[in-house]
C-alpha cells in the first residue's frame, strides 16, 4: 500500500511535469478552440442520440463487462475480477478529462499524438463543439470516447484474472491506458498516421479489440498460468446477463459512431444485430459439432465474437458482408479459443486473445473486402474494386499489434520490479476475493 | 439405538420419505447434501470446448436415528423405495448409537426420539 | 444433431426456393423503392428515439425475459430455459432480414401477406425510408420490427420449458416464426385484412401477446405435462431484475411504437407506466386476499400483466383508461393463473397464457372499449360512442386465436415426427442443463 | 389485512374529498392549460433524450435500486428490502398521476403547495407542454418527474430494512410521497419559496437526498435497532449490478435535469461522470489505508456517495468543481459511515443518512462555492465572487432538514398506532421474506 | 472418546459457540447445514396463488469430538443454550469414537483434540 | 468395517482423491462442504468499514467406509496428502460401523463396498 501510494505520488508529478512541459512546446492556440466561436448549431436529436450512445457504452463497462467476467470466473475471485472493470472505468474517467482527451483528440503534433492545451478540458465550455463531431456538444463527444478507452482498458483484464495482485492491476490501468490506448485512438482516430492512410476502423476494431487482445495474450504470457487453470464459470446467468447487456450496450458502441442520428447509424446498428446473431449461432452449431453438445456459454462466447468482428465494419459493409462477418467470427473463434489456446498453451484466463484479438484481426481485414460505398462513400473494399484497402488495413493491423504488444510488455515488466504480478501462491489459492479484498462474493449460509 | 445414514440419488428423496412415513417408522431424519464419488462413472462438461470430467455427482446422505427392532424394517423400505437398479443407487449405513436427547424437553434415549 | 442439421439444410432449400417463385410472381417493383427518391426529410430526433426504442425492445429478450423465466425455472433447467429466449432472438435475426420483414412489411399481396421483394433487404440503402415510417431510416424501422418477432418467438417459450427438446425448439423458432408471426404481423401492421378492417393494436396486443398465448396455451397441451409440475422460482432476485428490465423496455416496445418523438409517444409512455403499477398492485392485494400473502413474485406477475393488458391500448387511451386496464389485468391474470389453469390441468409452465393471453385478450378488447379520440384520432372506443370498434377488436382477437392455436398444432406435430418433442424422462429429471447443454447454472462450491 | 384494508379505504376518500375541496378553492383557470393553446413547437431531439431519460429514472429504482439494496441486505431479507423499492415505485407512481404532479407543479398556492387543478391529469392533452418544459410533451414531464418521486420514497426503505412490518412500509410509501416529498419538490422546483429564494439544486440535491436522508435518520431511530445489527451483503454481485445500472441511470437523472438535449445536458454529464469516479476511488483509498483492504463494495459506496454530492451541482460546476466534490464526497461520506455511525449507534442499515444524507448536504453546499457562471448563467457561487449563494443553499437544506425530520416522525408516529412499526421478534429472526411474504430469495437445492 | 452431534435451529449456533467456549469445554468443531424433518411442521410457500408445504427445515449440526468425561459437560451447555422451548429445537446424539488425528502433526487420540 | 471421517482443507481435496485412488484403497467416498472450528484462527472481513471475524472456515469431510484392514493404509494416505504443516489442516476420526448394503443390489457386509 504504502509503496503503491509513493508510485501514485510520482506518477501524478510525471504527468504534470508532462503537461507543463508539452504546453510550451505548443505554441499554436488550439485549432478546435477557435472553431467554437465560428459555427455552433448543435442538433438536439443527434446530441439525444449521443447521450444515450455515451451512458450505453458506459453500461457495457459497469456492470456489463464485469458481469460477463465475474460470471466466468471461479466463485472465489468474482469480486476481484468485477473490481478490474471498476477501476479501469473509474481510473479512465479522470485521467481522461486530465489529459488523455487532450492527448488523444488535441491539435495533431506530427502524427503521433495530441497536444495536451485541453488538459483539465481547458477552454472546452457548455458551447463547444469538436471538429470531428460538429451537431452535438464537445462534451457529450468527450464523454463518449471516455467510454470507449475506459471498456478497452477493462477488456484487457479477461486474461489476467485469478492471479493479479489488485495494485499491479491499478498500476497497469493507468500505465497502459496512458501509454498504449492514447497513441493508438490518436493514430486511428485522432488525426494521427493511421488513419491518415486510410485504414478503415468504423468503431474500434484496432483500437479497441485488437490493442486489448494482444496486451491480453502478451500479459497472460508474462504473469504466467494460473495455479488451477480451469474454466469453469461460477454463475452462467451472470455471464448472460452480462452479454446481454454488452449486445445492447454495443448499439451505442457501433451505431453512435456515426456521431449523429441517421442513416448511417441505421447501417451501423443493423449490421451489428445481424453479425451478432450470425455469429452466436455459428460457434452454437460448430461446438456442438465439435464438442457434442450446443451450449449457452457457445451463444455468449459466439455472439461477443460477432459484436468484436463486425465494429470496424458496421457503418461500411452492407447485410451480406455482416452475414458473412458474423459466419467467420464465430466458427474462427471457436477454434482460436478451442484448439489455438492448447497448442501454445498459455493461460489467457477468458480467451480476450481468443475471441477479441483474433475477431478483431478478422474484422478489420474483412472490412477491407467488404466494405461497401453504398453504405458509406468513405469506404470501398476489395469486393468493390479496391484491392489497396485490405493492404492499409493489414498496416493498421500490424502496427497495433507490435506497439500494444512492446508497450505492454514493457508496462508489465515495470509493474513486475514496483508491486510485482502475483500475490503469494497461498492468496491464489483461497481466491483474491478473500486475499486482496477480504471479501466474499455471496454469504448464503444465514 | 441405530444410526441409519443412507446414500441416495436426488431424486429419490419425497419416495424415501413417503415410504417411511407409511411405514410409520420415522419420527424424524436428517438430510444432507453430499457429493458423491464411487462406481458410478462421473459426466462430462464442457466449457469453451474444453472438458471437464465431473467426478463428485451431487447426492443425499439420509439420517435416520431409531430404535434396534425398527433397524430391518426401515433398511427394507430405503431399499426398494430408493432403488433404480443402475449404478450410483448408494449405500446404507449402520451403527451403533449410544444416546439421544430432545433439547426441547431433555429427555433422554429412546423417549427422545 | 446429424438429423437436425439435414432438417435446416432441408429448410434453407425451401426458403431459398420460395423466394425465388414468389419474386416472379411480383412483377411491381417495390413501392418504397420509389418512395425512397421521393423525400428523404429524416428527422433526427425521430431518428434518435427510435434506434433507442429499437435496443429497448431487444434488451428485453435479452436479457430481460431471459432472466425472467430462467429464475422462475427450476435450478437445474435454468440455462435451458434462458438459451431458449437466446435462439429465439438469433434465429429471428437472420431470418427477418433473409424473408421475415418482407413477407410482413413488403407489398401487400391481396391482404394476406407481404412480397419478398425485399429479400436480403435488396434495394434497401443508407437513404431509405419505410412508407410506414416516414420520418427515420428504414434500416431502423427494420429492426424496430425485429425485436417485435423475436420476442413474440421467446415468450411463448415460457410455457414450454423444463421438457423440452433443444432442437425441438430450434425448429420450433424457425418455424413459428416464419408461419405464425409473419402472416399475422402482416394481417394487423403489414397491409393485411386484419388492419384494414380497422381494429385497434397500438403496440401488439394481438400480434404479439395472444398471438404467444395461444401458441403457449396449445403447445402445453401437446407436449404434456412435465415430471414435476411444481413452480417454485430458483431465484427470485431474477425474476424482478427480469422485471425491471422488462418494464423498462416496454417503453421502447409501447412508446416506441408512436415511431417518432412527439406528444403521441407521450400517451403511451405514461398509460404504460400507469397501468403497469396499477396492476402489480391490483395483483398484490388480490393474492394478499385470496392467499394470505403479499409476494414479490405477485408485484412481478401483475406488472408483465399490465404491461400486456396497456399494450394494443397505449397509444389510444386517456390516463383513466390506463388505471381501469392496469386494475382489471391485475385481478382477472391472478384468477386465470391460479383458478383456471388447475381447473383445466394444463401444464403452461410458466403462465404465458394464463398472463398474456388472457391479459392480451382483456387488452385488445378493452381498447375498444377506451379509446378516445382526444388522445389519438385514429381509435374511438365504445365510451365514446363507437361500439363498432369493440366488434372489430373481437375478429382480431378471434382470427389470431384461431391461426395461431391451428399452425401451432401443426407446427409441433411435423417437429414431434422429425425431432421428437421431450427428452428421455431421466434427462428431464436430471434437468435439461445437464442433458441438453452439459452445463450447470452455478458452480458455486470452491 | 382487514385492518390496512379499511386504512386504505379511509385514505382513499380523505384523498378524495381533499382533492374537491382544493379544486373549489382555485377559481383561476390553470395557467399551463391556457400555455397549451398558445405555442406548441415541440421539439424531436428533446422529447427523445427526456423519453429515454425517464426511462432511465425509472430503472434506477427498478431494478437498480432493488438490486443495490437487495444485494447488501441479508439472505433471509432480500425479497422483503426488493419489495420496498417496488412498493415505492408502484404506489407513487399512482398517487403521482391522481393528485401527485398537480399539487407539487400546479398553479403555484403562496409559494406553499400546488393547486390540485391537474387532478387526475385534468386538461392534459397529446399538445400539452409543461410551462418549466417549453420544448417537450407534459406527458413526458409529468413521467420524468413521477420517476424522482418515486426513487426518493424507495431510498428511504434502506434505513428500516430487515425489521419494518410490509403493511408499515405500504403506509410509510403512501403518506411519506404525499405530505413529505410533494410539499418539499414544490418549494424548490415548483415555484415554491425554496426555489424563489435562489437556492441551486439542479438534479434533487435536497429534494432527494437530503430529504430521503433525513427520512432515513429519523425512521432508524424510531424502529430502533435491528436483532442483528450486521451489514454483511448476501450478494455482492447483485450490488455491483445495482451500483453499474444506478450510474447509467443516473445519466437521465442529472443530465436529463437540462430538460433539453444540449450544451448543458452534456456539462451534467461530464460532470457526473467525473464526480463518480472520483469518489468510488477517493473512498477506496480512503478504506485501504484506515480499514487495511481496498474492496469493491468500497467502490460501489464511494460511487453512489459521487453521485448524490454531484446531483445538485451537475449541471452548474465545471469540471474541476466536479472532481473535488467528487473527491470529499468519496472521503466524508466513508468516515460519516465508519465513525459517526458507529459513535451516535443508531441502526440506518444501509446508511441511507451516511451516503445520501450527508453526501447530499456537501453536494449542495459546495453547489454553492463552486457554481461557474461560465457553464449555466444561473448560478453563480462564492468562488465566481458570490458568498450569498452559500447562505441560501444553507437555507434550502436547513428547511428540508426541518421540515422531513418532523413529518417523518409524525408519519411514523402515526403509522406505530394504526397497524406497529414491526414484526414479532421470531418473525424478525427467520427473516421478513419467510415471515411478510412467504417466499425465499433462493431455490438453489435440487 | 466420544463424538456428539447436535441438530440445532439455525440461529443458536453463536449462543451455543458462545456457551461452549466460556464453559472451556471445546478445542473445535465442526458445522453442517442440514435440513431436518420431524415433529415440526413445515411451513407453506405460496407461488402464483399455489401452496406449497416446506417439509424440511433449515437446521444446523454441529460435531463435536471430546474425551468421555466432557460429554456430560457439553450435553449440559448445549441443552440450555440450544432450547428454545418450541417443536424443532432439535436433538443431540451421542456416539463412541475410536480414535482422532490430527493431521497436521499425526498426534493421536486425544492429544488430537 | 471402519468409518472414516477426514476434516480437510479445500484444496486438498483433489491430492487425498488421487492419492487414495493410487493405493487402491477407495471403492468410493462421499463428500460434504462443512464449516470448521478450532485452532486455526478465522479472517478478519470488512464491509464499510466494519470488521466481522469469520470463526467458521470452509473446510471438506469426507467420509470413507472400508474394511478393517485398510484403515491404517488410508490414515497414512490422508496425513501425507492432506497436510499443509499449517494450523487448520485437520483431524481424522475413526469409528466403528456395523453394517454397510449397497441399495442397488441389496449386498451386505464389505462386498456392499
Ligand atoms: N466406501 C464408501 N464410503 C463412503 N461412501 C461411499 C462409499 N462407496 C460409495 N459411497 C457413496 O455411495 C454412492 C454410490 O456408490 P457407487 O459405487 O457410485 O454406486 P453403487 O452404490 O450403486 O455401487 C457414491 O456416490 C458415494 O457417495
Ligand atoms: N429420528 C431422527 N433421526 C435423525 N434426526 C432427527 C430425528 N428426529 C428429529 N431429527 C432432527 O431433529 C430436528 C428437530 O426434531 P423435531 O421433532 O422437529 O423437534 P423436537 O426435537 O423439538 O421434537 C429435525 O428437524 C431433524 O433434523
Ligand atoms: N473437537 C473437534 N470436533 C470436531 N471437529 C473438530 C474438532 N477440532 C477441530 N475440528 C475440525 O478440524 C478443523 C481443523 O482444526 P484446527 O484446530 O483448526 O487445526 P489443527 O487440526 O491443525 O489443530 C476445524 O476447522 C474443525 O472443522
Amino acid at each position: 500500500m504504502k509503496r503503491l501510494m509513493s508510485i501514485l505520488v510520482l506518477l501524478t508529478l510525471l504527468c504534470r511535469g508532462g503537461l507543463a512541459l508539452a504546453e510550451e512546446q505548443v505554441s499554436a492556440p488550439s485549432t478546435p478552440a477557435i472553431a467554437e466561436q465560428a459555427e455552433t448549431k448543435i442538433d438536439t436529436g443527434d446530441t439525444a442520440w449521443m447521450i444515450v450512445a455515451t451512458a450505453l457504452v458506459m453500461l457495457m463497462t459497469l456492470p456489463g463487462l464485469a458481469l460477463f467476467y465475474g460470471g466466468l470466473a471461479k466463485r472465489k475471485d468474482t469480486l476481484n475480477t468485477m473490481t478490474m472493470s471498476f477501476i479501469a472505468y473509474s481510473v479512465t474517467s479522470i485521467l481522461w478529462i486530465i489529459y488523455g482527451y487532450s492527448f488523444s483528440f488535441g491539435p495533431d503534433l506530427s502524427g503521433l499524438i495530441g497536444a495536451p492545451v485541453k488538459a483539465f478540458l481547458k477552454d472546452v465550455t457548455v458551447k463547444s463543439i469538436a471538429e470531428v463531431a460538429r451537431t452535438i456538444p464537445e462534451y457529450i463527444f468527450i464523454g463518449y470516447q471516455l467510454t470507449f478507452a475506459a471498456i478497452t482498458v477493462a477488456l484487457v483484464s479477461g486474461a489476467y484474472i485469478e492471479r493479479l495482485k489488485f495494485s499491479a492491476w491499478l498500476l497497469f490501468s493507468i500505465l497502459w491506458m496512458s501509454l498504449v490506448y492514447l497513441p493508438i485512438c490518436h493514430w486511428v482516430w485522432g488525426g494521427g498516421f493511421i488513419g491518415a492512410l486510410g485504414a478503415l476502423d468504423f468503431a474500434g476494431g484496432t483500437v479497441v479489440h485488437i490493442n486489448a487482445g494482444i496486451a491480453a495474450l502478451i500479459g497472460a504470457l508474462m504473469i504466467g498460468k494460473r495455479k488451477d487453470t480451469t474454466l469453469i464459470p461460477h454463475n452462467l446467468t451472470m455471464v448472460l446477463t452480462g452479454t446481454g447487456l454488452l449486445w445492447f450496450g454495443w448499439f451505442g458502441f457501433n451505431a453512435g459512431s456515426a456521431l449523429s442520428a441517421g442513416g448511417l447509424a441505421g447501417v451501423a446498428f443493423i449490421n451489428t444485430n445481424t453479425a451478432t446473431a450470425m455469429a452466436a449461432l455459428s460457434w452454437l452449431f460448430t461446438e456442438w459439432i465439435f464438442s457434442k453438445k450446443p451450449t449457452l456459454l457457445g451463444l455468449c462466447s459466439g455472439a461477443v465474437a460477432g459484436l468484436v468482428a463486425i465494429t470496424p465494419a458496421a457503418g461500411f459493409v452492407n447485410i451480406t458482408g455482416a452475414l458473412v462477418i458474423g459466419l467467420l467470427a464465430g466458427i474462427i473463434s471457436f477454434f482460436s479459443v478451442t484448439k489455438i489456446k492448447t497448442l501454445f498453451g498459455y493461460d489467457d484466463t477468458l480467451d480476450v486473445f481468443g475471441i477479441h484479438g483474433v475477431a478483431g484481426i478478422l474484422g478489420a481485414l474483412l472490412t477491407g473486402v467488404f466494405a461497401d460505398p453504398e453504405m458509406n462513400e468513405l469506404g470501398r473494399g476489395l469486393l468493390y474494386g479496391n484491392p489497396g484497402q485490405l493492404y492499409k488495413q493489414a498496416i493498421g493491423i500490424t502496427v497495433t499489434i507490435a506497439y500494444s504488444g512492446a508497450m505492454t510488455f514493457i508496462i508489465l515488466f515495470v509493474i513486475k520490479i514496483l508491486t510485482g504480478l502475483r500475490p503469494h501462491v497461498n492468496d491464489e489459492i483461497i481466491g483474491l476475493d478473500e486475499s486482496q479484498h477480504g471479501e466474499k462474493a455471496y454469504n448464503l449460509h444465514i | 439405538m441405530k444410526k441409519i445414514e443412507a446414500i441416495i440419488k436426488l431424486f429419490k428423496l419425497d419416495d424415501v420419505v413417503a415410504g417411511l412415513s407409511e411405514a410409520g417408522i420415522v419420527c424424524g431424519m436428517t438430510v444432507t447434501e453430499v457429493r458423491g464419488f464411487g462406481r458410478q462413472k462421473g459426466f462430462i462438461e464442457v466449457y469453451r470446448g474444453k472438458e471437464y470430467e465431473v467426478r463428485f455427482l451431487p447426492k443425499l446422505k439420509i439420517e435416520i436415528v431409531l430404535t434396534d427392532e425398527l433397524v430391518e424394517k426401515a433398511v427394507d423400505v430405503i431399499l426398494n423405495k430408493a432403488k433404480t437398479g443402475e449404478v450410483g443407487d448408494g449405500k446404507i449405513f449402520i451403527s451403533d448409537l449410544e444416546d439421544a436427547i430432545r433439547i426441547r424437553t431433555g429427555q433422554r434415549g429412546e423417549e427422545a426420539l
